[in-house]
Parts: structure tokens; C-alpha cells; sequence
């Protein structure tokens, strides 16, 4: 089994650190451990200082990630202040160091012959959407691209991040920017008009599961990015569980970390939080 | 201080000799393969696996953790293959990759305790057994076995009954008990050759906003740097009270500092587990350290660094 | 939520009412006077003393305290003027400055509480007493009289006998205990009306360069934010077995989000102690913030939020 | 009584941080607070950020304190970066602020006549006798002062503060300065050739009861700032005891935090760390 073999522990740079809507855009100067990353990959990082109360690392997906450039191997990512150690993250400027490992987890299935596909993000959840429609650009693909969240600034689309969709469509739950309503409300239509043949996304869990049910309303590949709370993420402490169907239809507590964070829509047993679902594998009698 | 002096940093449980005193917590190391992208496995002590039952187990389901200050709260449940996809694949795996191994056990009776103690009997190639015994015994209205000195002792014989008598017994104690030097009397008396000392403490969080329990679980346990006060308390005591008993101390571990405190208290190796959420080497900085602060204390050897902090 | 809306934030113990649920813990407010500098002593629910004893008692020798992560230890051993200097001077400086008054409590034997009930019992004008059975029994090898279910109902019961019947009783449990609902059980079937959860966790650190305690005492108490996960778990067992007995929450009790935490776990009042040594106003800022957090989720009294974590 | 009733607690900002040998001098805009600050008083400042594990404050004697100038109210420190707590402060930059409890404790007794007096300091114990030569030297008192380390670069004797001294001694363990040797072994001949009435001390508390030593041999009143573990500060928390015999001779454990810091060296029961003096008030049977 090829587990996080390419994953590296250092301490990297800041190098940029920009307020966009209710983001922070982060560049951080990383050497080798851009030239593995994948679209779909996340990094994990030590939060509050030396002296910190917060022993666990904080998982954020991979913008984008470059190996030339004036500062060597770079990593991009898009942070949201949410709690204390993502807000501490936040605030960190040009050339102070934090401790980083990644790349983590699975990356994005890229199909190896040209496909329509729909990329779909809630929040910061577009972050990793970007890369991978670089990459499926490259390829020839068609790419559409939906991002929706409560409200237009917490969309996160950049200028420079459009260049390889063909056409975006926004949506927000007050209609202060784009179409009024959620990304499943305009899916249907594009997944039509452009035979969508592959989905991805990535968002808040309740949105994946949405966007799941839609895919499998137009019987159309899913593949979405899940986020668990995780402790360790790299695979060794088991708190970042997500049931899954194993090939021969067997449901099993996978780490979303390590058999994850990308995984196949159609294998989750969607709304399993705080129960066990029935018939998984070990469940208690 | 000469960087060149031999240093004995030798560990013994049971019959069983370790290189080094720094091992992995039980359920805090994976299957051994995800740490080893990091630093080999042949580096650490021993690895102690994740606690293996008789059978398949999903455990809990999410959320499964919970942050806390200094801490973090775990309800994982066990989740685990069962002890013979465990000895078919796991095993093997850890061994060829040069890793000493204790396998950790876990039951609901203590009969399958003993089964599983069984099963291992016959793997030579293992450096012991612990036995896990913070596990609500289903026998007695889901009272966990360790917080009960009559069923302590009752899985430790169990599991000695089953397996030869050289094999290294390693009894995990949890702290939530009101008397440990009492419990720790009973499963020596009943055969265990070593205690590792301490599980998690029970603990609990509650979301302020979904105004219920974080964890599915309710409850959960709680590790990390925040309990280590109590983890040092424990080894302390019972290393007074038993002093040839080697003990692996264990609870909030996360440098070389935190274990020179366990080794003073009277431990006689260091477990490393939540540390490593944080830093997937805190294993390797910890043993690392640990060398360092023994040597530039004046000591020769690990051995003569045990218990020196009684008076 | 509406500023002006009038929210009822009082809480009651026993036959008593209190303004508000936020009170000092025991042996973490000084005499009054100390913070009476950065806030006035009325805006408390209460204010509780340091646990009072017969005679005077100088405490521990120095070190008696040791820093950990997110917490600390202490072992001061009930320094204290004793029970008539006490009276004499503090109680009526407290009441003058307008606070209300729960005095602390402890005792070496059952007879020394029951005598400190009687000196109590005159005095109506307080709010309360509090019982710290933590405490080493004299008469019963040391053992902590809270750490035995037989010896805390015989303390309860002493308080109750020497003292009038509607004068609030909270007794103060360990968390060192391998069953807290059961010592819970024996303390109000002996006639307490509340219960604090919890006081310290027993723990200890060693000096890595001195080689020994770090704390003259040997072992301390472990407080502040690294326990509180534990205190959470106590008082949502306690409540869940003894809905309802009133229990006065405390352990790691920082903001309005902790006690939060606390009353959603079935807590009536929330004691807040080590955070005040990081923040002198720590008191009055856990008041406003728990205000502000039960109005903004929607509540219109303390009493509607008691407990609502329970499923 | 008086307990602490000019204490104030504030967020204030660094003016200024400069490494002066082991030290780092700081310098802080505190307004209000720096009135009230007598030579003797401490502060008690928060350590290690927001999301810190460090839950206590630390103790720092005031070095100087001044009402007027461009900035209004300034207190100065000398911080040495001793653990995570000292460290994180000493790091702190020019317009960060930190939370600052004071003026806190006791203050140096001033003689109502000019006398002779000897200031003694050990390491970063000289911080608060310079502010306390100023005003000794404004009352028309001969000030002598003798400060040791144990190497060269932990005396701090900034020229500044030299200005209210007649003769200042340094001593150090390795000779690397001044007199090579301790305090005490200069101090008997100072005593006797400037006719010393009474001592002033602040350093570790072997120094202290090393001073008190020579103060009772040679018959001269000794006041000393102590220095034990303090978790409050503020006198609520009964950690930071010292055995002191108060008039009727009586041993109590004083809180050196507000009955102290500044204590009369005569008073204080020497030696007694990790054990109970005997005849102390309440002493366990
Ligand atoms: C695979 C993955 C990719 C992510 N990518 C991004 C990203 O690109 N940008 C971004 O802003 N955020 C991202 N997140 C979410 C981010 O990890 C959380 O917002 C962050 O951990 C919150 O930490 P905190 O200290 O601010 O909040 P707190 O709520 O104080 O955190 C407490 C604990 O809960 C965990 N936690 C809280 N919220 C989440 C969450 N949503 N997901 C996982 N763990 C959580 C924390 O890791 C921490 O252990 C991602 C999460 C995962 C799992
Ligand atoms: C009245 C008083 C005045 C002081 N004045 C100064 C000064 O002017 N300059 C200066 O550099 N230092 C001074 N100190 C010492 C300073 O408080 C400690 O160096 C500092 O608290 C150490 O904290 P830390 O986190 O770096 O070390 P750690 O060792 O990690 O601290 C752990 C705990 O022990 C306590 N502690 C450790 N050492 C001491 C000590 N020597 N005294 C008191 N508590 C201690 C800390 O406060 C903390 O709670 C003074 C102390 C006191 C009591
Ligand atoms: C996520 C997690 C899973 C654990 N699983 C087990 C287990 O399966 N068996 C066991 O005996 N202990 C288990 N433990 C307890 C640890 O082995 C260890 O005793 C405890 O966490 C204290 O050490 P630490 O603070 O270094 O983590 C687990 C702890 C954690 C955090
Ligand atoms: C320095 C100190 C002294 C204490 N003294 C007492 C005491 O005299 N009586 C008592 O019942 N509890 C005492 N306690 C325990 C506290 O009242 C409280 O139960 C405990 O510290 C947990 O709360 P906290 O984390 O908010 O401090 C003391 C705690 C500390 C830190
Ligand atoms: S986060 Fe630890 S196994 Fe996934
Ligand atoms: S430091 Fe708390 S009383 Fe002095």
C-alpha cells in the first residue's frame, strides 16, 4: 500500500499573505514538497507557537502548488478564520515559519480521455478546484464550474483561477452575488445542456451529500473531497472516519485522511454522523 | 558530556530486552506503515499496536474527537480488523520492517481474553502482550474491567493461564480509579510482568451550539500534555509501591523533558501517543532527547536513571 | 436578542437564591479584598472562602506551585487563621462589602466539621456552607475522606446534625474516585442539598534538574482549563443519576463558552478559581460572557439552560 | 488594609525591546499604571498569546517608571528570557501589546534622613535598585552599589542608571568582570569604609539570605525583595509564601507577592524551602 509516501514534515515561509473576501490567500515557500502535490491533496499545520495550547494540526486543501518559481517549490491556500488556530494562521505574516506536512491524502481520479466535467465548491471548499481544472483543462476537458456559499463574499473565485473553466456560474443563499439558491439548484441544468460526464466536489459535508444526490439523480460520476475532523492526518489515529463500500459492497469506517480526503461519491454512506450505519462491517451487536 | 561514551540505553520487560525505552502508545501509531514514510521502525523501542479484539469492530461513529486545552478527547471504540486479519497481515508487515512488537489486546470477557491470548501464544517473535484492560466488561453491567480490581486481576490470570510463561505481560491501567497501587497489587499477583501506566482519563465536551455531547460517544478519553501531571502522579505512586516492576509510562509525552520525568518517576520505558497527531516524528524526537538529557545529567545508563526522583 | 429584555439569571442552592450563577471557587479568591481592588464583590452569585479549619494552619512548605500545560498545581495544605480568627475578621469584612458569603469547610476528622458546623450555625446571614471532604481522614490512615463513600455520608451527616435544617449544604467531591455517582448518592442521602464537581485531580511533576518533586508536597492538585474536560464528564454524570440535586460546576472554567459547557451539563452555578490567577477579573468576564451566550442561543433564564445537553 | 489598591490591568503596548547583554530591556506604554509605581513594585504580565498553554502571568520587577514623556505613562523592564514564558516576552516587538497587571507588591522603605546605603544585586535583581538610588540620591543619601553575576554579560549596570550612584562594584563568579567572587565577599569593607546604615537587596534568594548574613554581622538594617513562585500575583492564591516572624515573633507564611516583594531581611526565616520552619504558626503536629 502506497501510504503518503510522498509526504514531508518542514518548517516553511510565508511569503504572501492577502486578505480576499472572507479568505486569506497564503503562499508559503515549501522546496520538495510541491513537487507531489495533486489537486485534491491537503497539507497539515501546527497552530499557535511554541507555547500553544492547540496539539493538533490543522488540515487545509492545496490551491495550488508550483516547483519553479523565484522561491523554488511553492504551496497556495485559501484559509478561512474559523476557530482560534485557523484565525492564528491567518494572522501570520511575510517570512514568519509555520511547521507543515503534505502533501496528504488522495488526490482527484484525472480520466485519461478528454470528458465534460462540473466542479463544484461551497466556501473555501473552491480552493482545490482550481488545480484540478488546470490539470483537466490540459487534458482537453470541458470545464464547468459552480461555486456557491451563504454569501458573495465568502465565494472564493479568482480572477487568475478562471482561466481554465469554461463557464462559472455562482450562486449564494441571499443573492448577493450569482444566481439566488445552492449550487444544486443551477447543477441540473449544466449537467444537461454540457453532457456533464464526471462531477467533483468539495465543501461542507451537507452540500457533498446534496451534490451526490443530484449526481446520482443524472447518473454521472461523483467524485467529492470530504472533511472530517481529524486529529493526525496522516492515517494513525482513526477519528477521521467516513462509511464507505468497499468493492464487494461492504460498509467500513475508512479514514477520510488517508483513503481520503477524495473518494468516489457513490461508495459514502451519506448522513451516517453520530450513528453507525446499518450492516457496517464490525458494528456493534 | 562525550558524544562518543558508550550509553547503555537497554529497556527489559519480562524476559524480553528493547534497544531503546522510547515505544508508541497503544491506537496511537496506526498499522505501523503510516509512521514509517517518517523514520524507521527499527528506531523506535517497540512498536505497541493498536488494541486488537476477537473480532471485527467499526467503533464509534463520528465525531470521534474533540480538541481540548493541552488535550484531546478520542472515541475511536476499538475499530479494528479482528485479531486474525490482524496476525495474517499487520504482524507480518511490522516484522519484516525490522519493528519489535507488542501487541496490544482487548476484550469484553474474559474469556475472550483468554482467546486471545491463544491465539497469540504460539508467535515467538513477539516482544509481549499489553493487555488493554479499560474496556467495559459486558459481564458486569459494562463496569470497565480496570476499574474493578476483582476483574483485573480475572483477565490478567486468564490471559497468563493461555500463554507460556516467559511471554512478557504488559497491564494497562487506567487512572479513573480511585486506588491504583491497588489494582496494580492485584494484576502483578495475577502474572503481569509490567504495567503501563496511564490510559486516557474520562472526559467529556459539549458543543455550546448544538447544545449536546461533541463526541457520538458522550464521553470520551482524554490525552495529550494536559493529563500528564496526573500520568507522573500515577507512576510514581506505583513505582513506590512495586518497585521491581517495570512500568511504560505514558500520558502526554511529546519531548525529551516529559520523558526524563516518567524514567525519574520510576518507568522503565516511555510510551509516545498523541504527540505524534502533532508531529509524526515526535517519536524519534523524543527518544532522541531523552538520550540527550540522560547523558548531560551525568547517567552511564537508562537503568540508573529509574525512580531517581523518589526520596 | 434584545439588550433590554429581562433575562433571570438567578439560581438557587438549597433554601438560598443567588443574583447570579457565577461564583468563586475556594481557595481562589484570597480573602475578598484582593480582587475586591478590580471589581466590586456584589456582582458575584457568591463568593466562597478558602476552606477554614478548626485551628490555624500554616499549610505546605515551598514549592507549592508547578505550572502545566494548560494548568497548574498546587499544594498550599489549607493554609488558614483557623475557625474563630475567621469569623472574627473576614466574614464581617466580606459582608460589609456586600458580598454574599458560602464558607469552605475542612477537616481532618468527622468531629472537626461537625464542630465547624456548630460555629457556623448562628451566623444566618450566609449563604451557605461548603464541605471540602477532601481531605486526609486522621482517623482512617490518611485516606481522603471524599475518596470513601462510608467517610463522606459520615461528614455530611455531622455538617447536617450541627446545623439548622435550611441552611444549604454543597458538598465538594473529588474527581479521584473510581465512581463519582456513588460517593454523590451518599452525600445527599446524608443530607447535602448541593454539589460542587469538582475540586483538583490529584498529579505531580518531577524537577528533571533537581531529580525529585518539584513541589515540597510531593504530589498537588491539578487545576485550571487541562481538567475541565473532566469536570464536564462529572457534573453530566452527577446531574444525569440526580437531576435534581443543584451542583455548583468548576474545573478549567476560563469564558462564557466553559461555563457554558458546564450549566448545559446540568450545572445550576459555575465556581471559577485557577483562571482569576491569570486574569484578576476572570470572574466578572465568565458573568457577562455566559450572559451573552445563553441570550444569544435564545434563552430567557438560567434555570430553562440547566442541563439541556442531556439526551 | 492596603492591598494593591493602585493596581490596574491593561493591554499595553512594547515602546521598545533592546538585548543589553543576557537581558532584553523593554519598555512599555502603560498610561495610568506607571503613577502609581514605586522602586520595589513588580508587574504581572500574560505570556504566550491567545490560544496559550502558559495559564499563569509572570512577575518582572519595574525598573523604572515614568508619568511624563511622548508616550504618557512608561514602565521599563529587564527581562531575562529564562523558560517558554520569559522567552515569549522577550521576543515581543515593537507595537504588539501584552496584558499587564501593577503596579503589584510592596515597595523599598525610604529613610525619612539621608543615610548611607548599600544596594546589592544579583543578575537582573539590579533592575529595580536604580530607580531606588534615584530617589535615595534626590533625599540626599549616600548610595553605594555592588552588583554580581556569575559572568560578565548577566550584570546589568546600564550607564544611565549609574547617574544617583557614588561607587558602584561589580563582582563576578569567573573574574570576567569587576571583583572576581561573590557579592558578600566585598560588601563587609564597603560597609565599614562608607559607614553603611542600611541595605537594600534584590537577587536569587541564596544572595538574600547570603546579604542578610553579612547585614546581621555587621549590625545594619537589610531590606530584601524576595523572589518565590508566584501563580497569581495579587495575593489570592497562597503560593508564593515566604516564613516571615512578624512583632510578637510569631512565624507565619507571608504572601511575598503583597506582603512582599520588599521584606525586612531580619524577618525572614532563611533556609526553609521545602520544609516547615519550627514554632511556625499552624505548623502541622
Ligand atoms: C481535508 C480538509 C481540507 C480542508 N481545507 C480547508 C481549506 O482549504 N481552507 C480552510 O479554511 N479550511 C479547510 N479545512 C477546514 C479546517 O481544517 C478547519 O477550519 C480548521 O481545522 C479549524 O480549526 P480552528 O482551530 O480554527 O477551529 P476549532 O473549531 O477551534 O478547531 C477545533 C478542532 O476541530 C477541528 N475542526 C474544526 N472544524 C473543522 C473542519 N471544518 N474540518 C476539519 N476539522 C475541523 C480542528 O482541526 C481542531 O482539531 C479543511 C479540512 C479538512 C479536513
Ligand atoms: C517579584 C518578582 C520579580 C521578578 N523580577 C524579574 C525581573 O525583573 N526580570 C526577570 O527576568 N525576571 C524576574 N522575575 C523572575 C521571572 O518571573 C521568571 O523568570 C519567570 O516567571 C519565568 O517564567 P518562564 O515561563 O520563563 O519560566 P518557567 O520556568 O517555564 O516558568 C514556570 C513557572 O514557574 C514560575 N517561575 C519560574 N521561575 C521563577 C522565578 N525565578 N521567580 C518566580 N517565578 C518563577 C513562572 O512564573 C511560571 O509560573 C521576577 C520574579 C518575581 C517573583
Ligand atoms: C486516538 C487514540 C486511540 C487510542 N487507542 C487505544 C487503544 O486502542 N488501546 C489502548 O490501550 N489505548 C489506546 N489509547 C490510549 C493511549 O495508548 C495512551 O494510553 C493515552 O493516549 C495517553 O498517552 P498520550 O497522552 O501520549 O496519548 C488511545 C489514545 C488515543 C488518543
Ligand atoms: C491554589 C488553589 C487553592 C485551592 N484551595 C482550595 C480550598 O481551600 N478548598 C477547596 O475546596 N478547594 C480548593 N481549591 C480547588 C478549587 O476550589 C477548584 O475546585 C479547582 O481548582 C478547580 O477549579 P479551577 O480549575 O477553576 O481552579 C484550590 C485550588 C487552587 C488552584
Ligand atoms: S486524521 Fe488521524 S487517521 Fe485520519
Ligand atoms: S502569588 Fe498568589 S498569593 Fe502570592
Amino acid at each position: 500500500m502506497n501510504i503518503n509516501s510522498r509526504a514531508i514534515q518542514d518548517s516553511v515561509e510565508v511569503l504572501s499573505n492577502k486578505k480576499v473576501g472572507a479568505y486569506n490567500h497564503m503562499v508559503f515557500a515549501v522546496g520538495d514538497m510541491a513537487s507531489h502535490a495533486k489537486p485534491g491533496n491537503f497539507v497539515a499545520i501546527s497552530v499557535g507557537g511554541p507555547s500553544s495550547s492547540l496539539i493538533l494540526r490543522r488540515a487545509f486543501a492545496i490551491y495550488r502548488s508550483s516547483n519553479r518559481g523565484a522561491y523554488g517549490g511553492t504551496i497556495e491556500l485559501v484559509v478561512a478564520a474559523h476557530g482560534t488556530g485557523s484565525k492564528w494562521l491567518s494572522e501570520r505574516s511575510v517570512h514568519e515559519r509555520v511547521d507543515m506536512v503534505g502533501p496528504l491524502g488522495t488526490a482527484f481520479g484525472i480520466p485519461t480521455e478528454p470528458v465534460n466535467a462540473l466542479l463544484v465548491g461551497g466556501g473555501y471548499g473552491s480552493a482545490p478546484l482550481f488545480g484540478l481544472a488546470e490539470v483537466l483543462k490540459a487534458r482537453g476537458c470541458r470545464v464547468d464550474m459552480v461555486l456557491g456559499a451563504s454569501v458573495a463574499g465568502k465565494i472564493y473565485a479568482p480572477l487568475e483561477g478562471k482561466r481554465s473553466v469554461n463557464v462559472m456560474t455562482l450562486t449564494t443563499e441571499d443573492g448577493s452575488a450569482g444566481v439566488k439558491g445552492r449550487v444544486t439548484d443551477v447543477m441540473p441544468q449544466i449537467i444537461e445542456r454540457n453532457q456533464v460526464e464526471i462531477i467533483y466536489s468539495c465543501g461542507p459535508m451537507a452540500m457533498l451529500e446534496a451534490v451526490n444526490q443530484v449526481a446520482e439523480g443524472a447518473n454521472v460520476l461523483h467524485q467529492c473531497a470530504v472533511e472530517e475532523s481529524m486529529a493526525c492526518g496522516i492515517g494513525v489515529c482513526m477519528t477521521c472516519v467516513v462509511p464507505m463500500r468497499d468493492s464487494a459492497g461492504v460498509i467500513k469506517m475508512q479514514r477520510s485522511c488517508i483513503e481520503g480526503p477524495v473518494v468516489d461519491g457513490s461508495q459514502v454512506v451519506w448522513g451516517s454522523e453520530r450513528k453507525i450505519a446499518q450492516g457496517t462491517w464490525g458494528a456493534p451487536q | 558530556m562525550s558524544e562518543f561514551q558508550a550509553f547503555d540505553f537497554r529497556t527489559k520487560f519480562g524476559s524480553r530486552y528493547f534497544p531503546s525505552p522510547i515505544f508508541t502508545a497503544s491506537g496511537c501509531a496506526g498499522s505501523g506503515k503510516e509512521l514509517s514514510q517518517f523514520f524507521d521502525l527499527d528506531e523506535l523501542g517497540a512498536v505497541v499496536t493498536k488494541s486488537i479484539s476477537v473480532k471485527p469492530r467499526s467503533g464509534r461513529p463520528t465525531p470521534r474527537m474533540a480538541e481540548t486545552p493541552s488535550g484531546m478527547l478520542n472515541s475511536i471504540g476499538l475499530q479494528g480488523p479482528g485479531i486474525d486479519q490482524f496476525l495474517e497481515i499487520d504482524i507480518p508487515w511490522l516484522q519484516s520492517n525490522g519493528a519489535r512488537v507488542i501487541v496490544s489486546i482487548s476484550g469484553e470477557t474474559v474469556e475472550e481474553y483468554a482467546s486471545l491470548a491463544r491465539k497469540l501464544r504460539g508467535i515467538n517473535s513477539l516482544h509481549g502482550i499489553e493487555v488493554n484492560i479499560s474496556c467495559p466488561n459486558v459481564e458486569n453491567r459494562g463496569l470497565v474491567f480496570a476499574c474493578d480490581p476483582v476483574a483485573s486481576r480475572a483477565v490478567i490470570e486468564a490471559v497468563r493461564r493461555n500463554i507460556s510463561g516467559d511471554y512478557p505481560i504488559i497491564a494497562k491501567l487506567s487512572p479513573d480509579v480511585t486506588d491504583i497501587v491497588s489494582i496494580a497489587n492485584e494484576v502483578v499477583a495475577a502474572g503481569a510482568d509490567g504495567l503501563a501506566l496511564i490510559n486516557t482519563v474520562l472526559g467529556m465536551v459539549i458543543d455550546v451550539d448544538a447544545k449536546r455531547p461533541k463526541l457520538a460517544g458522550i464521553t470520551g478519553g482524554l490525552s495529550g500534555p494536559a493529563i500528564r501531571p496526573i500520568a507522573v502522579r500515577a507512576i510514581y505512586q506505583v513505582h513506590k509501591a512495586l518497585p521491581q516492576i517495570p512500568i511504560l509510562g505514558m500520558g502526554g509525552v511529546t519531548n525529551g523533558r516529559d520523558a526524563l520525568e516518567m524514567i525519574f518517576a520510576g518507568a522503565s520505558g516511555v510510551s509516545v501517543g498523541t504527540a505524534t497527531f502533532g508531529n509524526p516524528s515526535a517519536v524519534i524526537k523524543v527518544k532522541r532527547e531523552l538520550l540527550e538529557g540522560l547523558r548531560s545529567r551525568g547517567f552511564n545508563s537508562l537503568s540508573e536513571a529509574i525512580g531517581v526522583a523518589h526520596v
